[in-house]
């Protein structure tokens, strides 16, 4: 392979310090350009799994490589590949920490190195994509929770990551701002990892899909097909909701060039 | 004087002043639990959790004042700030009490010492000077700034005043070299910088909160009332 | 939060904590109230806290590590020889005051036993039994209603400060410490605010549940203590009243 | 009127501290055994209103009355309504707070009075209803985030109250999950007032829906004629997801019928 791949993890297992066993040696690798999403129960894993990727949680064996940097704990190393992975937590009172909502934006590039006018622009970029202009100068755990996921999207699409991994990013938004996310996700030039509950949000944006559960990975197929097994979905809590009929081809590719 | 750490432990004090500061602590307390009672509502339990909470942490924190000595922050001007001298009594005072009971942390028959000093001295000379220092001071963060860093110095002086006063009651050495007046003066000068230290830490604190959130802070209270919202608008 | 509590299992530990509380206070009452004069019976509490330590399988390295928060007063133990008043003496070739020795070793002995039978409940009792003890000792609701906060924030406090530093290194900050970021202040302040904020919600989240005061584990817990358990307890304090007794009389 | 109304909300405002205004008279009435669903973008006041109904929030104006109790600042008449009223909190970190899951989800009826064997039952009852009774002795902190949101929903079932007001009970829950508590809701004989952005599992669920946009009611209708207004689901942020389509009546009802 000439272009090192944009995620390899190989192997990785995990135990919580209670002893609880999250990972059980999963194996997964992401080409650049990408977009996969990464389905399963709750418990599954997936949180687990995502924090292995910028180095939070690691120790557990097995090896994790982000665009050919192994993560370890040399704090250079780790550096950069915080640079590269933007992570996007599942809960947004673990990202937010900052005295205003402008602050918590401007955290990230800030520490890239940008400053003045730049940063600025950065900011009412990210700010703008998410629709939270306005409440620049609030208090991030003053908004209500689908605002805070918002603000906690923006605080990462300000760092432009190469790697954007999100961690149920359309739950708690309201309908409207969860398709204008699908359509900035789309827009992005970057390698996406997307762990989701909404099946038909996976199909939407994602061409493959792996299904993680119990620590480990049970399938992984383009998302169409994966959908259109139900034996394989019930088996791993999976199903699609009440009134939804996978569209075909053409009206997907339809939708996705309405949107562009 | 070495042990500048307040939490006096068992033996250091007589059985009989021992027992008196038990009874004086007693009563005190049953009196800031009839009036703490009242101010008890669904804001201020919370706060009241986390106010013991944060000096519970900040005293586990000890440092240096000089070479040899340290010393820990107390936290009563910080308690009366934002939760006002009767529950802020009492919160100085669990802490005391759970540092006795789990962490070996000052002696169970030094309770009542211990309880006077800290929570019952501290926090009532750190309210009276709010109350005072309130009332020239403008009631602005800055202001209130102001407030806790002078009272937290003061209130945390009393306390190691009040701890050489025990000592001399019912300590159970005489000391030749250090006259009262003596250890009094090193006690009160090693507090002073104790006393600044936390004094910053209870201005900064408090001022976030104020900024914030002012309807947390007792000391301001009465300034603010819910604003009525109709469908018309905001009333004043 | 876990405070010095060891998970074991053993008599002492099955105990209820009311009896572990009242026999601690008894116990370290009468230690304090021994003339100080009465030198061997401190040796005979010394074998008392040992046997008691044995019981509840309390290590004896444990415990001398964990009463190191004595320090500043065995130093005051220390200095005190020389530096108090009245006859002098020769002791171990120095020149001591007789009333410094035996205070410095009042405040030692009597210190080091306290700290000891304290440490001996704590390692024995988790915080939560504590508080549940305190409770059906009667103490006023009002006292255990803060402390049990107190315990819960502890944990926010903790927790906040996690996430807080989770988010940071994630987003490409290196802290070599949690609060160099504005300066220790502002870290201290905001995480006060936030800990507040996230203790007040789920405050009136246990409200909405109707919480009144009162943590269902004060009476839920498996009963409260028998008239047996009360006076296994006892013999503690009951023994070391007889060892003080005797000194008392022969001394 | 024979029997007084489940909720009864008239012209209540309310402004944060922080002088954010949230509600601006909101009226809304509920009747004994409706199921209504609440939509609305983010920040309309949604989670706002949810905490005056139980009287956690109260004093901008107004009057909220349960089953013809007026909230008020009497702690023995609040103590009745929260008695009453069962909310679950939008995030789950709010409402977990003791050592174990068992304790949690007892801590509701242990208040109410409940002891012993029907202590026990009722707890086993509730953590079975949401697929968790093998992790009762763990610690809800380390359980995963969808894992919490089930927690959180049992520690309000276990307390079997009259009216449920659950804020975006479904959000994290994995598909199966999700289809679980729809039919559990279902088959609960109690008023219920749900938020949620998920507009199919409004439709699933409530007959009737009103939307609330910038601290005012603007709608309240049968669901189905909601949803079949783009119009005003446009103006309010509201729309169909992607590949859903609202099905026919018979289906619908069939639906019903198949999970119950
Ligand atoms: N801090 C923790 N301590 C101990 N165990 C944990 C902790 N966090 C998660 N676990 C356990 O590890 C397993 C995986 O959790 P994880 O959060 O990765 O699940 P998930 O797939 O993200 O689920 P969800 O869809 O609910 O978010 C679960 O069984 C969970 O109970
Ligand atoms: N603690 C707070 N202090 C100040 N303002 C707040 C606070 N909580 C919420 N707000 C503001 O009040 C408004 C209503 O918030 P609320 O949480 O009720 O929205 P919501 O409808 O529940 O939104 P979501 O769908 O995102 O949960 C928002 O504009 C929000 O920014
Ligand atoms: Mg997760
Ligand atoms: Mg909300």
């Amino acid at each position: 392979m000439t272009e090192p791949l944009s995620l390899d993890v190989r192997g990785v297992g995990y135990a919580y310090p209670d002893g609880h066993v999250a990972l059980r040696g999963v194996d997964l690798s992401v080409r650049r350009g990408e977009r996969v999403a990464l389905l399963g129960p709750n418990g599954a894993g997936k949180t687990t799994l995502v924090l292995h990727l910028n180095g939070i949680l690691d120790g557990g064996g097995g090896s994790v490589a982000v665009g050919g940097l192994t993560v370890d704990r040399d704090r250079a190393t780790l550096a950069e590949i915080r640079r590269r992975v933007g992570v996007v937590f599942q809960d947004p009172d673990d990202q937010l920490f900052l005295p205003t909502v402008g602050e918590d934006v401007a955290f990230g590039p800030a520490n890239l190195g940008l400053r003045g006018a730049e940063l600025t622009a950065r900011v009412d970029e990210a700010l703008a994509a998410v629709g939270m202009s306005e409440h620049r100068d609030r208090a991030p755990h003053h908004l209500s929770f689908g605002q805070r996921r918002r603000v906690a999207v923006a605080t990462v699409l300000s760092m432009r990551p190469e790697i954007l991994v999100l961690d149920e990013p359309s739950s708690n938004l309201d309908p409207a701002a969860r398709r204008e996310l699908a359509e900035i996700l789309r827009s992005l030039p970057v390698t996406l990892l997307m762990v989701t509950h909404d099946l038909p949000y996976a199909l939407e944006l994602c061409d493959r899909s792996v299904i993680l559960d119990e620590g480990r990975i049970v399938a992984d197929a383009p998302t169409r097909e994966l959908l259109a097994d139900p034996d394989l979905l019930a088996a791993h809590r999976l199903e699609l909701p009440y009134g939804f009929a996978v569209p075909p081809r053409d009206q997907s590719s339809l939708q996705a060039a309405r949107t562009t | 004087m070495e042990a500048v750490a307040l939490h006096i432990s068992n033996g250091v004090l007589n059985g009989p002043v021992s027992a008196i500061y038990g009874v004086i602590a007693l009563v005190a307390l049953a009196y800031c639990i009839s009036r703490g009672r009242r101010d008890l509502d669904d804001r201020l339990a919370p706060m009241a959790g986390l106010v013991a909470a944060f000096i519970f942490a900040v005293q586990m924190l000890n440092f240096p004042v000089l070479p040899g000595v340290s010393g820990h922050l107390l936290g009563g001007a910080m308690a009366a700030l934002l939760v006002g001298p009767w529950v802020g009594a009492l919160c100085v005072s669990v802490v005391l009490i759970v540092q006795a009971l789990v962490f070996a942390d000052g002696g169970v028959t030094a309770l009542g010492a211990n309880v006077t000093n800290m929570a019952l001295v501290g926090t009532a000379v750190a309210y009276l000077l709010i109350a005072l220092l309130l009332r020239v001071l403008p009631r602005t963060p800055t202001g209130l700034g102001i407030t806790a860093f002078v009272a937290s110095v003061v209130a945390v002086v009393a306390a190691s005043q009040s701890f050489v006063l025990q000592y001399a009651l019912g300590g159970t050495t005489d000391l030749e070299h250090y006259s009262l007046g003596a250890i009094a003066g090193t006690m009160a000068g090693t507090h002073i910088l104790i006393g600044i230290g936390e004094g910053l830490i209870a201005a900064v604190t408090v001022v976030t909160v104020a900024r914030t959130r002012p309807d947390l802070v007792y000391a301001l209270r009465g300034l603010r009332q819910p604003q009525q919202v109709t469908a018309e608008g905001v009333a004043a | 939060m876990k405070g010095l509590y060891l998970d074991r299992d053993t008599p002492l530990h099955r105990l209820p904590p009311e009896v572990k509380i009242a026999a601690m206070v008894s116990a370290t009452v009468i230690v304090v109230v021994t003339p100080r004069e009465a030198l061997w019976a401190f040796a005979g509490y010394a074998v008392l806290v040992a046997a008691v330590a044995a019981i509840g399988r309390v290590p004896a390295g444990w415990l001398a590590r964990r009463s190191l928060v004595e320090l500043p007063f065995v130093l005051l133990a220390f200095a005190l020889p020389f530096l108090a008043a009245g006859d002098k003496v020769t002791f171990l070739g120095l020149e001591v005051s007789r009333d410094g020795l035996y205070g410095g070793f009042n405040i030692l002995a009597k210190g080091t036993l306290g700290v000891l039978l304290s440490l001996i409940l704590a390692a024995t009792t988790t915080t939560r039994d504590l508080i549940v003890g305190l409770d059906r000792l009667r103490c006023p609701q009002i006292i255990t209603q803060i402390a049990t906060f107190m315990l819960r924030y502890l944990a926010v406090l903790g927790g906040e400060a996690r996430r807080m530093r989770i988010a940071r290194i994630s987003r490409g900050d290196d802290p070599r410490f949690l609060w160099q970021l504005r300066g220790f202040a502002t870290g201290v302040g905001a995480l006060f605010l936030r800990a507040f904020e996230r203790g007040e919600r789920v405050y009136l989240a246990m409200v909405a549940r109707g919480y009144a005061g009162r943590m269902p584990a004060a009476w839920l817990a498996t009963g409260a203590a028998t008239r047996n358990q009360w006076l296994a307890a006892a013999t503690v304090p009951v023994a070391a009243a007889a060892i003080a007794g005797t000194a008392v009389i022969l001394g």
